[in-house]
């Protein structure tokens, strides 16, 4: 509990209360992808959304992010601008992490802690929290797939911010830690956070769910 | 700020990995600067008046060759879009990401000009003119040179078309900063060459980013 | 001129327009070529360059055309940008290739009439240079756009490089003056008047009203060319997905 | 065979890519071509002196920009691990990567070559010697350039890593090739730098191979 | 089983016919991963290698291909001489999955069968047989996480080869993905193939299990 009182302490002043997709289509390459998406996300909220491949999961919570527009519908972040909001209250973990493989871990982590944000002692917490501490002087190279999905994942943890974007979050993470992700997850939502995560297989934590049929 | 101050350390960090240090970013200045010579033929007076000049262009393709890399593997790695999620504004991202870069290869390369300069056979006098116009010229490859590689991104063609974008916006610091050189070396005024110099490098620096942040939305989306 | 764009601006209203336009300013252009040539051959001898001066007529107004119509590709690209308008893309797309090639047209003819000027096809002076530079500026203009799939990120890139590599206009036109060079100062249009004797002056005028009117008619067929194959695009797009 | 044809086109194309097909592999030699003479000054006396050196280096540097790519991407994305799990030794698939970039950047560069010197003021009948130094050359810079990319991947410090081991490999064939064409210039018996030249380039073609090969394996375990 | 009978016909003269590993170890980073993993595998045989993040299951893979160095013990495929296995009779599908984002999946499909030793009827049953069909003009950068999966799979059908190693082979795939995919796994045992793949969830075909104790 203690710990949890200082990961998922106040969100800041650009807390997201609620999201919502409104009539979202989205076009890629000439062919338009789905339309008519709805969404509302509440803090507390979690939303699996699945789907085919192809059939946009990515490019939904891409659009969501500001990443990619929108073809038409809206998304809207509560009341809160949505530049503001993008720029401060969500975080997006994809695919493509954006770790340097020449890097340690360490010097990845605090960077992109700073970047969100976050101080030196969230650093730390955050890399706890991921069991990271032994691999932090390691190059990311070196790193095995799950060590560097986690490494990944502990930017939630190191600045917290209320929506959080996550494209398969799961994948490469062995049972363990699938099941502590999921602890995590459990402690977002509780403490007031929203997560939009694509997945194939069901979520860890109570969600609704989002289907887009391609 | 602190954001921001990591952010400058990082981009340093990574540029100074992508150029290798300083040893390496002045070995590879060394090494262009003895090409030269060795293929145009080792006549003193030959080398004596092409020294500046040469030492000049040498900076302008290390610069060169350093920057392609500058947006490309944030692009490809998907750290260029958490950079874009920020409340900075990725102008502000852009200008970091060229200022690192100079830092870690523009300065010590402008350290390194003078030295090459005289070593082929410039007069001595001309070190403090050389390491100026290194100095302002290598901040005007960085900031345009920056826009030509966030342009090519997404490009089929990266690599030279990066160089291909680059080149005609390096042709005019080339120019100024050449004929500043060459008017010093034959005793005319030196300094309106040197004013336009300044003059590019802090327009580039003013619009590079602008243009830069522009074309990596626009990559992106 | 402000109406025009937002005239043209409606893609119906640029094909009513340019179906007739571009046709008309080819006409004209060709009776002010023959026109011009006609006057600019029998115009005297000079009495420096003797027939040499002939291939002013050809090279001046290319010249000038290679920094007109970036001029253009400017403008259209800046209008691309901020409205993202696609027939503004289109036009920016249209002239880079006519640039190009007047651009090539004021190298080459510059380069012939070195030879017997200067003896010497080629001079590394400031506008020569600045002048190779805005060639090479197009052909990366036209290379990048080639390089990219999507037309829409294409369009904006090509857009962004355009409107950076105006910084080159200035200098083409003051390099004669920043830099004391061989080519030839700014004698028509000048401060106090021309310095050119009218014999010369006319034919050179003329031509570079042909020059001008040829360019619109070009670039109008290349806009059209150009709107014709992106709705043929979106046609086949819509085929292949009923 | 058909597996040999299938990299060679493969590698070719990537090359191509990376340098961007013949429009921008001449526009980047044209460039670099003008910055020189800008940055020396355009008296022709002069600049007619150094042009064919100043082409050849050219040369060398295009091949430097072209060349630190060419075993990074693979390594990075794992095809050099499906590319070493092949019958094929992997001492043939190094050679027929640098063959590629040299169809795909050196044989336009070495068309592009004359034409430049000739440009910068160079003789009109020194043209074919400076073909033939630049086919020779730019065979000679592939090969040893590739055995400093090899040996540069997975280091800290890639990218101009790569620069400062390729450059002293790249002194030799510069020196061979300036000489012959100053011997060239002034008359003198050229053959014998022509010929180290070829001596060199048959030498980086035999041994390169071997030690990229070393190198990549090296990296990979 | 038309289709069978061309994919996975004769397998050529390198036939590995069993996969022996004895005692091997590996030490990574100078710290040793594992000890005395011994396996046997033979024609219609499948294993699935499991162990937490981290506990050398990549490495592993990799050391059976021949990347990577063994410490001790070694590795044999049946009597074949291990260069000529490992050159022509086995597959192997990692994360890094060797597809360049810039070229069109129909140059890389077609470029790695012919690396494989395929021909170009093979490509085209490989896309077939992956749904690649309509995808093989795209450029891989713009394909989707399932479809760039797929695309790499689908180098394991155009060039008919014995042993495949499988680097967590069906994360990114969705349902009917990882249902069709266990079809094609089926099928190359059925016709004499072996398969080690490092999984996290159980594999779709009756396999062995390895687990791997970090
Ligand atoms: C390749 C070589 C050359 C190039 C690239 C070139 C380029 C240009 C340019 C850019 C302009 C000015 C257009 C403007 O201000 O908007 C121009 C004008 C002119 N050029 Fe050239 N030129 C070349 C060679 C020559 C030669 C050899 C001569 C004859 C001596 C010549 C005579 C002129 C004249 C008389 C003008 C008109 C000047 C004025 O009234 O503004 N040019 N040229
Ligand atoms: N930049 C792009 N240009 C063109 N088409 C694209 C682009 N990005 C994605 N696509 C196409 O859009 C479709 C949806 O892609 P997206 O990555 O959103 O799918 P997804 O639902 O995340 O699938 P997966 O489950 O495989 O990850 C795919 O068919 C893909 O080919
Ligand atoms: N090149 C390397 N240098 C040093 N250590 C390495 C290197 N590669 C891997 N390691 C270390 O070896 C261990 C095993 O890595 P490996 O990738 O084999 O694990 P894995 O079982 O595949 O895990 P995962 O399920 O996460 O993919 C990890 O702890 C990793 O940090
Ligand atoms: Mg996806
Ligand atoms: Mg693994």
């Amino acid at each position: 509990m203690r710990r949890r009182a200082t990961l998922f302490k106040r969100l800041g002043d650009s807390v997201i209360e609620q999201l919502l997709l409104r009539g979202c289509a989205i076009r890629r390459g000439g062919r338009l992808l789905f339309e008519g998406v709805d969404l509302s996300l509440r803090r507390g909220e979690a939303c699996a959304l699945t789907g085919p491949n192809g059939s946009g999961k990515t490019s939904l919570l891409r659009a969501v992010a500001g990443l990619v527009r929108l073809e038409a519908g809206e998304v809207a972040f509560g009341d809160l601008d949505s530049a503001e909001a993008r720029g401060e209250g969500l975080h997006f973990v994809g695919h493509a992490d954006g770790l340097k493989s020449s890097r340690t871990a360490r010097e990845e982590l605090a960077f992109w802690t700073r970047w969100g944000g976050g101080t030196d002692g969230a650093v730390r917490e955050a890399a706890e929290a991921l069991d990271l501490v032994r691999l932090l002087d390691l190059e990311v190279r070196r790193l095995s797939a799950g060590q560097r999905r986690r490494l990944a994942l502990s930017r939630l943890l190191a600045a917290p911010r209320a929506l959080w974007l996550l494209d398969e979050p799961l994948s490469p993470l062995d049972a363990r830690w699938r099941e502590g992700f999921g602890v995590l997850m459990a402690r977002h939502l509780e403490s007031g956070g929203m997560i939009l995560a694509a997945v194939h297989d069901p979520l860890p934590v109570a969600a609704k769910s989002l289907e887009i049929i391609g | 700020m602190s954001r921001l101050s990591a952010l400058l350390v990082r981009e340093t960090a990574l540029a100074w990995g992508r150029g290798g240090g300083p040893l390496v970013t002045v070995g590879f200045y060394a090494g262009v600067a003895t090409l030269l010579p060795l293929a145009i033929g080792p006549e003193p007076e030959r080398l004596a008046a092409i020294a500046p000049g040469a030492a000049w262009v040498a900076l302008a393709l290390a610069s060169l060759l350093s920057l392609d890399r500058l947006f490309e593997r944030d692009y490809e790695d998907g750290a260029l879009d958490l950079l874009t999620l920020s409340p900075t504004p990725l102008e502000l991202t852009c200008f970091l990401k060229c200022l690192g870069q100079w830092l870690a290869t523009g300065a010590p390369l402008a350290l390194a000009a003078p030295i090459a300069a005289i070593a082929l056979g410039a007069k001595p006098d001309l070190a403090p003119l050389i390491f100026a116009c290194a100095l302002l010229g290598g901040l005007a490859f960085a900031f345009t040179g920056g826009i030509g590689a966030a342009l090519s991104l997404g490009a089929r063609r990266g690599g030279l078309l990066t160089a291909v974008i680059v080149l005609p916006l390096f042709v005019p610091p080339v120019i100024f900063g050449g004929g500043a050189l060459d008017a010093f070396a034959s005793g005319l005024p030196w300094s309106s060459g040197l004013a336009l110099l300044g003059a590019y490098a802090a327009m580039s620096v003013a619009i590079g980013p602008l243009a830069m942040a522009a074309a990596c939305r626009n990559a992106l989306s | 001129m402000n109406w025009a764009p937002a005239f043209l601006s409606n893609p119906e209203r640029f094909m009513a327009f340019s179906r007739w336009a571009a046709p008309m300013f080819g006409v004209i252009a060709a009776i002010l070529a023959a026109v011009g040539l006609y006057l600019g051959f029998t115009a005297p001898e000079d009495y420096q360059q003797g027939q040499t001066v002939r291939i002013m007529f050809i090279h001046v107004p290319a010249a000038y055309m290679a920094s007109f119509v970036y001029v253009c590709l400017g403008g259209a690209s800046f209008l691309s940008l901020i409205f993202r308008h696609a027939l503004a893309d289109a036009a920016a797309q249209a002239a880079a290739p006519l640039g190009a090639g007047f651009t090539l047209l004021a190298l080459v003819t510059g380069a012939l009439w070195g030879r017997p000027m200067w003896g010497a096809f080629w001079v590394w002076d400031a506008r020569l240079t600045s002048v190779l530079v805005l060639f090479l500026l197009y052909v990366a203009y036209i290379a990048l756009r080639a390089s990219m799939d999507d037309e829409v990120k294409a369009a904006r890139a090509g857009a962004i490089l355009a409107l950076v590599g105006a910084i080159n206009l200035p200098i083409v036109h003051y390099s004669v003056d920043w830099w004391n060079t061989l080519h030839q100062g700014a004698s028509v249009f000048k401060r106090g008047g021309s310095s050119l004797a009218p014999v010369f002056l006319q034919p050179l005028l003329i031509m570079a009203l042909a020059y001008t009117s040829a360019f619109g008619s070009l670039w109008l067929v290349g806009i059209r060319g150009e709107v014709w194959r992106r709705r043929a695009e979106a046609a086949a797009l819509r085929a292949a997905r009923s």
